[in-house]
C-alpha cells in the first residue's frame, strides 16, 4: 500500500496500525473475525450490487441518460462494512458516495434511480443533483455537497438521541479530503468535549479529485488526528470488510457505552475518477491504480468467501448476474416515470407552507410557460 | 403586567417555552453558566440544567452544525451566536444546510431552529460588533428572518419562532437591549411572524423601519409632526416573510416612503423595499423611495453616530420626500 | 487574432500576469497539477513551478487566508474557489478580513487578491453548483466585484483586476465558459473596472444585465428587435463599482429598464439596481423597473431552464413594461 | 497549576511536559538560561510598562475616558517572552492582547493610547474599537476580533516570504479557545503540508470569556494538537519569562532552517475579567485565580533577577514609577487630541480610492450635518 511521506519514521503508523483480518490468500484467523458466516455471505452480495450499482450509472452517464454519478467503486467494504456494523436504529451522515448505505437502508434501487434521473419518481423531486439522496425511512440523512458539513450534524443528533436518552449512535463519513475543511475540526472537537456517541469514519481513498493525501496534510495516519479532539482513533484496512465491520462494532460499543467518539480511518482507494466529470489520467499513473486494483475489496472477501467455502464460483457469478438484472429492472421502470416532476414542485419544500413570494413566482412561471413554452425547455 | 426590557424579555421567552417544551434546547458560547454575555439565558442552566443550556466550544460553525443536527432528531434547538459580527464562521451551514435541508431533500428533513443574535451599532463596539447582517439571510430563500423592537414583540416573536417549523434568524437589537423598555404579560405572549405594526398613522409619508431603527424612525416622526408633517410609521418586525401588504396600503395612501436601516445601503434590504414599492405603488408614487441606512464603508468606532441613520437624518429625508 | 473560449481567456490572462509580475501566485483546490477542475489553470504550474502555483488542502477559509497573508507580504494571489457555492465556508474571511483590511488599519494594510470562482446555474449542477452569490460581496463595503460575459472582456477584466488596489471578487459564467467565443488580442489586454458596455442601443427600454444572463438578454433584446421594440442592452461588467451613470444615462433615454440576474429576486443585485434608478430617474419612468431574475428557492436540479432567467421570460417583462 | 481532567492518565502531559526555567525560588540552572542578563533586564522593564498600561487603561475605562479595554494581565511572561524571542524583521499575527508586542516593536505609547481613544490622533482613524491597533512600521499586523482569523494569515505571510527567498518567520498569538475556532486548523494543516516557516503561539490561559479550558476541547494538552498537522508541538510554563524565550528561539530556529511550523503552547492564566465589559466572579472563583497571582511572572522574573543580583528591589520600584509616568505622560498628550477625526475620514481607506458612492455618502452627511448638529452627537 502507498505510504505516505513519514515526518517521525513512521512512529504513528505503528501508534495506529493498520488493522486487518484477511490475508492476502483468503485466510482469516479464526480469533479476529466475529461476523457470522451468511451476513458475510450477504455483505458479499451488497458489495457485489453496489458494484454493479456503480458500473452501470457510469455507463448511463456516457450515454447522457443521467447527467452525473459518482460512486465507491473500490471503497465498497469501508462503505458496507461500516454501515452493516450499526443498528438499524443509528443515523447515517453520508458523504457522497455511500449510496449502498442507501439502499442497505431500505432505499428501493428504482428510486435511488430516480433520483439519478431528476424526474417525477424522484424522492427529493427533482432539487438535488444526482446522487444527493435522502431516504429519512432508513435514517439515511440527505446528502450534501458542501465538504464535511455532515461532521457537526452527526454530533448534533447523536447528542439529541442522548439528551433524550435514546441509544443511538450517529455514523458520518467523509473523505480524507474532508479532514482539512473546518467541519471536520469542530465536529471532532465539539463530540470530543461532550463525549458525543459518533462514529467518524474516513474514507481515506488517496485522493481528493486530483490532490493526493501528502498535499491534504501532513499527517502520518488520519486516526492520530484523534489525539487533538481527545478521542479514540483507530486505523483499518478499508478494503478488508471483515477489519471494517469488526471496527465499526467495536466504535459503536465504545460509543454506546459513554465513551465517546472514535475517528476510524478506513484506508482505502478511489479506482476510478472523483466523478464523472473528471479524467485522472491527467494527475496520477496507471501503476498506482493498478497495484489498488489487485487489493480489490471485493475479490478480498470473496477469496475470504472461498476459503470458507461458503461461495463456489460460480454462486458468484449468480449473484452478479442477480445483480445486473436487478439494476436493469431498476432502469427500466426509473425511466419509465415522466422525465420532469410538476412544475410547482420547483416551489415545494423552500418553507414548510410557501410565502408569498413562492406564490406570487409559481404564477408568474405559470403564465411565462404558457406564453412561451420555450420556458420550459433548455435550448 | 410587568415591566421588561428586552433580554428580559428574550429570557422570559426562552424559560417558557423550555418549560411548555422539552425538546427547545439553548446552545452557544459562554450561555449555559454565565447566562449569555448579555445575559439573555441567565438562570436557565440552574433551572434546565447541562443537557438543555449548553456551554459550547468556541465555533459558530460547530454551534450550528451541532444545532442541525439537533433539529434533524427533533429537538429544538436556540442557538446563540454572540454577536451578529461573528455569524459569518457558520456561514456554511446556515446558508448551504439549515436553508436547504427541507427543499433537498424533498421535505424529508428538516432542521428548524432560532438562531438568536444581538445585532446592531450605537454601543461603540466598532465595526466588529455593530454589524447588521440581516440582508445576507434576506436573500437565502428557506431562512425566515426577525427583528423585535420592544419587549413585547421579542418576546412574542421569540416565541412564535420557537414554534415555527422553518428556521429562522432572530435579530436582537443590542442598541436598545436594555434601553426599551415596557409592559409585558406573564405567561404565554405569541406576535405572529409575518405582520408588521402601524405603530403611527399619518397620510403624508410612511416610514419603513425595524429594531433598534424604528426608535429613531419613530423619533423622527414625532419631530415630523412638528412641523407638520403627518408620518406613518411601520415596525416590520419580521423581515422575511415581509409584510409587503401593510407596506403596499401604507404608500397607496401616502405616495411616499422612506426606508431606515442600519446596514450599509448597497444591496441592504432598503434595495429589496424600494424595489418592491416601485413595482406594487408605481402610479400612486409621488416622489422615489428614499433609503436612510448605514453608510458603503465597514462599521465605525468613533464616528458611530454619523454613521448611524439617526432621528435628524431621517427627518431631513422626510422633509425632502415630502417637498420633491 | 485569436479566438478563444472564457477559459482560454482567463488562462491566457493568468499568465501574460505571472510573466509580467512575479509576485502574482496562483492557489486553490485542483489548481496546480490539474490546471482546476474547469482548467483554467492549466499548465500554469509546468511554467511557473510549485511556488506559485499551489494545490491547497480542501478548505476554503484556508485558501483565503493564507492568500491574505501572502497579500499582507506583498504578493499578489489570485485564489480559486472552485465553485462559487463553495465560497460560504471562506466567508469570514472575506467579509470580516479582506473587506475590512484597509480600513480597520487606517491604510496600513491591505490585501488586495483576486478571488476567482464560476459562478451560475444552466450545467445541470443542482443548488450546489449553480449559484450567484454576488450580492453577499456588493453588500459588502471594500470588495470590488466583476463579471465578464465574454472572453475578451474575461481577460481584460481579470488583467484589470489582478494590478488593481483593492480585492475583487471575478465571478465568470460556467454556463458560457466554453460556449461564449470570440476573438482576442494577444498580449496585454485592459478592460478598465467600473464601467459598463452598451452592447446593443435602442430608445424603448434599457436591459440591464451581466455574465451568463448577458447571452439570454442580448437574445431577448433581438427577439424584441423583431416585434419592433428597440431594446438598448447594457452589460454591467462590474457589478462594485456599478456603472451608474451609464445606466442612469440610458434610462433617461429609454424610461425603461429590465434587470436579469440568476439569484433569488429577494435582495438580489436587481433590487439595488431598482432601487438607484428609482431614486434617480423617477421622472423620467414610464413603468417599474421589473426584475427577471432566479426565483426564491435554492437553485432546482430538473427544473432549471425554468428557474433560470432567460429570454422567454426576458421577452415577456419587455413586452409587459413597454406596454405598460 | 490546575490541572485538566486527563483523558489517558497524563499520557500527554509526559510525552508534552512542562516546560521552565526559573524555578520556584528564582534560582535556575545556568544551562538552562540562554538569555544574557541585560536582555533579562529589559525584558523585565517591559512587563513592568505592560503591566502598568494594563492596570492604568482599565482605570481610564471605570472613568468613562476610554470605552473599552482588554488587555494581558499575568500573560506579560507569555507576550514579552515570545516577541523578543523574534528578529526584527519577522511579523507578527496578535490576537488582542499583546499590546506590549506592538510597543515592543516601536508603536509609540502616545499613538496606542490615541487608538484607545479613537480621536484625531488615532492611527487607525477611529475605524476600530479600543485595542484593534495595528503598527505596520513594527511588523505588528492589524488585530481583529473574529477569533483566529489570523492564523492562515501569519502562515500566508510566511509562506510568501520562503516563495521571495527572505528569511522571514511569522508568529501568530491567538488563545485556546482559539484552537476550536475554524482558522486554527486551517492554519495548522496548511503550514504543516507545506512546512510554512511559522510559530503559532497558543496563550493558554484557561479561560475563554466564561467557558473553562475543559469546556473547550477534550484533549489533554494543546500542544498535541501539533500531531493532527504532522507538525513540531511543544508545551513551556507561559508564566517564565527565560522558558518561553528559549522556547521561541528554538522554534524559530526549526522554521528559519526549514523544519517547519511549531505549535508553542504556553500556560499561563487570565487574573483578570476576559475585558472590562466581564465580571468573571459570574462564572469562577477566587481561589483559582489566588493560585495563579502567586505565580505572578513579573514577580516571577524579578525573583530571578534578584538571586542572580541584576535588579535591587529599589531598582524595581524605579521601573515601576518610571512606567507610571511613561503612560501618565502618554495619556496627557493623547488626551490633547481633538476628540474625533475629521469627517472625511469616515470613508477614507474602504477602498485604495472611493468609489462614487462614498464621494456621495460624504456629501450626504456633511449637508445632513449643517442641516443639523445632532447628527454628529450621540444622545
Ligand atoms: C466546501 C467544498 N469545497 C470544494 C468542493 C469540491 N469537491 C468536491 S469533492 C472534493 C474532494 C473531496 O475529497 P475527499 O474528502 O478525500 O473525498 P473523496 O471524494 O475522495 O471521497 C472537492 C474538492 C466541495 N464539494 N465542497
Ligand atoms: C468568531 C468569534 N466568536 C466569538 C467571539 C467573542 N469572543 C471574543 S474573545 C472570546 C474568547 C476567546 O478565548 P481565547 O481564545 O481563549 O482567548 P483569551 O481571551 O483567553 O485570550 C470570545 C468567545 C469572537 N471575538 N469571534
Ligand atoms: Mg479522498
Ligand atoms: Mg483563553
Amino acid at each position: 500500500m502507498p505510504r505516505v511521506r513519514d515526518i517521525e519514521d513512521g512512529r504513528w503508523e505503528r501508534e495506529f496500525p493498520l488493522r486487518s483480518v484477511i490475508r492476502d490468500d483468503g485466510s482469516a484467523d479464526p480469533a479476529d473475525v466475529a461476523l457470522p458466516d451468511d451476513q458475510a455471505v450477504d455483505l458479499f452480495r451488497w458489495m457485489v450490487l453496489s458494484r454493479e450499482v456503480d458500473e452501470r450509472m457510469v455507463q448511463l452517464q456516457r450515454q447522457g441518460r443521467i447527467a452525473f454519478y459518482i460512486g465507491a467503486i473500490g471503497e465498497e467494504a469501508t462503505v458496507l462494512g461500516t454501515v452493516a456494523g450499526m443498528e438499524q436504529r443509528d443515523w447515517l451522515f453520508p458523504s457522497y458516495r455511500e449510496h449502498a448505505g442507501a439502499l442497505f437502508r431500505g432505499m428501493p434501487l428504482v428510486t435511488f434511480v430516480c433520483d439519478l434521473l431528476g424526474n417525477a419518481g424522484d424522492r427529493m423531486l427533482g432539487h438535488q443533483m444526482p446522487c444527493h439522496e435522502a431516504w429519512a425511512a432508513g435514517r439515511f440523512v440527505s446528502i450534501s455537497a458542501p465538504i464535511a458539513t455532515q461532521v457537526p450534524q452527526a454530533v448534533g443528533a447523536a447528542w439529541a438521541a442522548r439528551i433524550r436518552g435514546d441509544d443511538m449512535v450517529a455514523l458520518t463519513w467523509f473523505g480524507e479530503g474532508a479532514t482539512s475543511a473546518n467541519d471536520f475540526h469542530t465536529g471532532a472537537n465539539f463530540a470530543g468535549v461532550h463525549k458525543i456517541p459518533v462514529l467518524m469514519v474516513c474514507r481515506n481513498n488517496g485522493w481528493a479529485i486530483s490532490v493526493p493525501r501528502e498535499l491534504q496534510t501532513a499527517s502520518e495516519t488520519i486516526a492520530q488526528k484523534a489525539i487533538a479532539y481527545g478521542i479514540h482513533g483507530e486505523r483499518v484496512d478499508g478494503n478488508d470488510l471483515l477489519a471494517v465491520h469488526a471496527a465499526t462494532r467495536r466504535a459503536r460499543a465504545r460509543a454506546s457505552a459513554g465513551q465517546g467518539p472514535t475517528l476510524l480511518e478506513c484506508v482505502t482507494y478511489r479506482v476510478e475518477g472523483h466523478s464523472t466529470s473528471d479524467d485522472p489520467r491527467a494527475y496520477r499513473g496507471a501503476e498506482e491504480v493498478d497495484a489498488w486494483k489487485a487489493r480489490d475489496p471485493i475479490l478480498r472477501l470473496g477469496r475470504y468467501l472461498s476459503w470458507k467455502k461458503l461461495v463456489s464460483p460460480e454462486e458468484v457469478e449468480g449473484f452478479r448476474v442477480e445483480a445486473r438484472e436487478r439494476v436493469r429492472r431498476a432502469v427500466e421502470e426509473a425511466e419509465a416515470f415522466a422525465a420532469k416532476p410538476a412544475l410547482e414542485t420547483l416551489f415545494e419544500g423552500v418553507y414548510a407552507e410557501p410565502l408569498w413570494q413562492q406564490r406570487e413566482q409559481l404564477e408568474e412561471l405559470r403564465a411565462a410557460v404558457a406564453a412561451d413554452p420555450r420556458v420550459a425547455n433548455p435550448r | 403586567m410587568p415591566t421588561m426590557n428586552i433580554i428580559q424579555a428574550v429570557n422570559d421567552a426562552l424559560r417558557l417555552e423550555m418549560r411548555r417544551d422539552r425538546d427547545v434546547v439553548v446552545l452557544g458560547e459562554d450561555v449555559g453558566k454565565f447566562g449569555g454575555v448579555f445575559r439573555a439565558s441567565q438562570g436557565l442552566q440552574e433551572e434546565f440544567g447541562k443537557d438543555r443550556v449548553i456551554d459550547t466550544p468556541l465555533a459558530e460553525s460547530g454551534v450550528i452544525g451541532t444545532a442541525i443536527g439537533m433539529a434533524l432528531y427533533g429537538l429544538k434547538p436556540v442557538p446563540e451566536i454572540q454577536f451578529a459580527d461573528f455569524i459569518f464562521p457558520a456561514m456554511d451551514q446556515i446558508l448551504s444546510e439549515v436553508a436547504k435541508y427541507r427543499y433537498r431533500s424533498g421535505g424529508q428533513y428538516t432542521c428548524p431552529m432560532v438562531i438568536r443574535t444581538p445585532y446592531g451599532g450605537g454601543i461603540r463596539g466598532g465595526h466588529y460588533h455593530s454589524q447588521s447582517p440581516e440582508a445576507h439571510f434576506i436573500h437565502t430563500a428557506g431562512l425566515k428572518v426577525v427583528v423585535p423592537s420592544n419587549p413585547h414583540d421579542a418576546k412574542g416573536l421569540l416565541t412564535s419562532a420557537i414554534r415555527d417549523p422553518d428556521p429562522v434568524l432572530f435579530f436582537e437589537p443590542k442598541r436598545v437591549y436594555r434601553a426599551a423598555k415596557g409592559e409585558v404579560p406573564e405567561g404565554e405572549v405569541l406576535v405572529p411572524i409575518g405582520k408588521a405594526k402601524v405603530t403611527r398613522e399619518g397620510r403624508h409619508v410612511t416610514l419603513i423601519a425595524w429594531g433598534a431603527m424604528w426608535h429613531e424612525a419613530d423619533q423622527a416622526a414625532r419631530e415630523a409632526a412638528a412641523l407638520g408633517i403627518e408620518a406613518e410609521v411601520l415596525d416590520l418586525r419580521s423581515l422575511q416573510p415581509l409584510d409587503v401588504d401593510a407596506i403596499v396600503a401604507s404608500v397607496l395612501k401616502t405616495g411616499r416612503a422612506v426606508v431606515v436601516h442600519e446596514a450599509p445601503r448597497t444591496c441592504g434590504f432598503g434595495a429589496e423595499i424600494a424595489a418592491l414599492i416601485q413595482e406594487r405603488c408605481f402610479l400612486s408614487l409621488e416622489a422615489p423611495v428614499t433609503r436612510v441606512t448605514g453608510f458603503d464603508t465597514p462599521f465605525p468606532y468613533t464616528l458611530e453616530s454619523e454613521y448611524l441613520p439617526r432621528a435628524p437624518r431621517i427627518l431631513k429625508a422626510i422633509r425632502e420626500v415630502v417637498a420633491f
